[in-house]
């Protein structure tokens, strides 16, 4: 089971995020704060920043400006503090596709220090032991979707940053996963507005900044 | 100060070729900063014209 | 850290063990090299200075092919980034990949010097060979870790396999100087010759500075 | 900001490099054995120092931006080694040209500093289109500088195993300053510090010239007058 939220510190505070990428603004003032445990669902059209902002909490960026506190470290000063407690799940898989997905989560599981049982565990746990052994380039959209969702939660973050999760896991796969997601803070990025109902709060984002939901596609 | 000599050109040659070797570069380099100066200030004007098209709408 | 270079040292040799793609590639460059350079200097055998540069012109290109790909794997699937996400000293995966080349780069002369004896080397150079692994060593030790740093440094760019070399070849000339002045006395003709001290120290430092720089410059290249 | 102080630096250069080379003509005395074509020392060798010296500036202003994170030191960087490069192809051709003239052909293995030069300047080749094959402006200077750093590092490493090469066959006095005459170190000199002045002004001129032009992108930008980021090797 997931840790209970160690302290009741928020799991994100955002205060004016700024990030350049490619020489221009991709993120231009966001704010936002995340309860410990709650989930953010992020909606907006492509290129509105809501992959760079995944990345910025992730670590994989630095911020530009503004201030970033994830797990109630700041970033990026304390990014090694912060990586050991979040999940992150891209476009990518970041995974080695000449590796299986078993010698994937292995070397994972010996990075974070995590028992390498529980590369075992989660194989199961998203329905990929049977494949486990076939070198990664083999495996379907799906298939690699949930092996990266495995990696992601290999070291039992306290914290999941999903980017369009549900870009392509076939339902029997989003049901599999569903339940590894419960009790941890999460922020999901999607184009889907339903996906926002039962969400604990929801941002609009365009062109890297905030934007009401109204008109957001518009 | 260069005497003209038809055989191969004597030692003091390959001397002032070494200097203007030295002068062409200089010259060079600035004759290029000089054609950036050059578009930089046709830029500034650009930007100038650009404002007073604004400031009037 | 250790634990770390050990886990990434782990799945480097995984990789090559099953994708086969650097020693073989770097192995039969080698030996084709010599051949080209028999008809090139149209000489059946070689001694001395020429056959310490035919030898260590070879290694140094060869080096150069097995350094495109060192990176490679890294930037497919986003493997990189899944790295950068594990909480380590980011200089291990460095350190990783400098020794996994280093021994890439012995493995490849286990069979390409014993090829270059057969193929080219004239009868005298036969004794010397402490000495000449002794700077085989030395000289490997300081192509992994400079070419380590070059194709870290080029491999995120859009001109990848020109720049890996353009930068590479330069930065290692100092190793090839060394290389090739320590071994010339063990290719004499009339029988090996002790090797001038003072190339070792060449590449002993070199081995050193560039070790150092490596080790703290390389976590830039990884920050975004 | 760059551009206060030029106008009288340039005068003192001017002056200075006029000064330097009257000296070298007409103050200094002929060289016994090499005669007039000894001159060009006092342009060759100079350039080449400077042009070194611009290099390790190049890598001193990068551990700068690497350590402080502003791009400022990465534009001071870049317009340092760029400069250092035009001086480097100065000193091939002057260097080439002393040995057509001392030793008969146009170039000389065994003259440790001309061969080091040329390693180092092939290296610094690699500099521009390191920059121009990274598009992202902040990676683009992250890069430069690693880059940088490590050919300053491989400079002195490069002019060491050069000169120790070269040492069992006779070294040419090309590159040494010991030994010389007084009026010909007094000449030298003087060339050495008009040649650095004349880096400086032009490396004032060129970052003055660049931070506008940067200004002037800032303010389009600003003006939403966006042009698109062009790719280019210079810092942004």
């Amino acid at each position: 089971m997931p840790p209970a939220p160690s302290q009741a510190a928020a799991a994100i505070e955002l205060e004016g995020l700024k990030r350049d990428y490619g020489g221009r603004p991709a993120l231009d003032g966001v704010s936002l704060t995340l309860g410990a445990g709650e989930t953010l669902v992020v909606l907006g059209p492509n290129g509105a920043g809501k992959s760079t902002l995944l990345r910025v909490l992730s670590t994989l960026l630095r911020p530009h400006g503004g201030s970033v506190r994830v797990l109630g470290h700041e970033l990026p000063r304390e990014a090694w503090a912060v990586r050991a407690r979040i999940g992150y799940v891209g476009h990518e898989p970041l995974l080695y596709r000449d590796l299986s997905g078993r010698e994937n989560l292995v070397l994972h599981a010996r990075l974070h220090r995590v028992a390498t049982e529980r590369v075992a565990e989660l194989l199961e746990a998203v329905g990929m032991s049977r494949r486990a052994d076939e070198p990664v380039y083999t495996y379907s959209r799906g298939m690699v979707q949930r092996t990266a969702v495995a990696r992601a939660l290999l070291h039992d973050p306290e914290l999941l940053l999903l980017d369009e999760p549900r870009a392509n896991l076939d339902p029997t796969a989003a049901e599999l996963i569903a339940p590894l997601l419960e009790g941890r803070a999460r922020v999901i990025t999607s184009h889907d507005p339903s996906d926002a109902d039962g969400a604990d709060g929801v941002l609009g984002l365009r062109e890297g900044r905030p934007h009401a939901l109204e008109g957001l596609y518009a | 100060m260069i005497i003209a000599s038809n055989t191969l050109p004597g030692d003091s040659g390959y001397v002032a070729a070494a200097y203007l070797v030295f002068l062409a570069i200089v010259l060079g380099y600035v004759a290029i900063m000089a054609i950036r100066a050059a578009r930089l200030e046709r830029d500034v004007v650009e930007i100038a014209e650009l404002v007073e098209g604004r400031e009037h709408e | 850290m250790r634990s770390t270079v050990d886990a990434l040292l782990r799945k480097e040799l995984r990789l090559e063990l099953r994708n086969r793609e650097a020693i073989p590639a770097m192995l039969l460059f080698s030996v084709t090299t010599f051949v080209v350079f028999h008809f090139g200097l149209q000489r059946d055998s070689v001694d001395g200075a020429l056959a310490a540069g035919v030898l260590w012109v070879t290694m140094l290109f060869a080096a150069m092919l097995g350094a495109n790909r060192l990176f490679v794997a890294e930037t497919e699937g986003g493997a990189l980034d899944g790295l950068l996400l594990a909480p380590i000293d980011r200089t291990a995966i460095y350190v990783a990949k400098a020794l996994a080349f280093g021994g890439f780069l012995v493995a490849v002369q286990l069979v390409a010097v014993p090829a270059f004896y057969l193929l080219l080397l004239g009868p005298g150079g036969g004794d010397a060979v402490l000495g000449l692994i002794a700077v085989l060593a030395l000289a490997d030790i300081g192509i992994a870790v400079a070419a380590t740093l070059v194709a870290g440094l080029a491999t995120q760019t859009r001109s990848r396999e020109l720049l890996v070399s353009l930068l590479g070849l330069p930065l290692l000339l100092p190793v090839i100087i060394g290389a090739a002045r320590a071994t010339a006395p063990l290719f004499a003709a009339g029988g090996a010759e002790s090797i001038p001290a003072k190339w070792l120290l060449v590449l002993g430092l070199y081995d050193l500075v560039f070790g150092l720089l490596a080790f703290a410059v390389f976590d830039f290249l990884l920050e975004d | 900001m760059y551009g206060k102080g030029l106008r009288p630096l340039s005068l003192i250069t001017c002056v200075a490099l006029t000064g330097a080379f009257a000296l070298a003509f007409f103050y200094a005395p002929m060289d016994a054995d090499q005669g007039i074509s000894q001159k060009i020392f006092y342009v060759h060798v100079p350039m080449a120092i400077v042009a070194l010296g611009g290099f390790v500036a190049g890598g001193l202003y990068s551990i700068a931006h690497l350590r402080t994170g502003d791009r400022g030191y990465d534009l001071k960087s870049y317009v340092a080694i760029h400069l250092s490069q035009i001086l480097a192809v100065g000193t091939l051709i002057t260097g080439s040209i002393w040995a057509r003239a001392s030793w008969g052909h146009w170039w000389v293995w065994d003259e440790p500093t001309l061969v080091s030069f040329l390693i180092v300047f092939l290296l610094y080749c690699c500099y521009q289109p390191l920059r121009f094959s990274i598009e992202d402006p902040e990676r683009q200077a992250r890069y430069a500088s690693v880059f940088a750093i490590t050919a300053g590092a491989f400079v002195p490493l490069n002019f060491l195993a050069v000169r120790l090469a070269q040492s069992y066959t006779h070294p040419r006095v090309l590159g040494t300053t010991d030994g010389l005459p007084a009026k010909m170190a007094l000449a030298f000199y003087i060339a050495v510090v008009a040649m650095a002045l004349l880096y400086v002004t032009l490396w004032k001129y060129e970052m003055a010239s660049k931070h506008a032009r940067n200004r002037l992108r800032s303010i389009r930008r600003g003006l939403g007058e966006d042009i698109g980021l062009t790719r280019s090797a210079s810092p942004q």
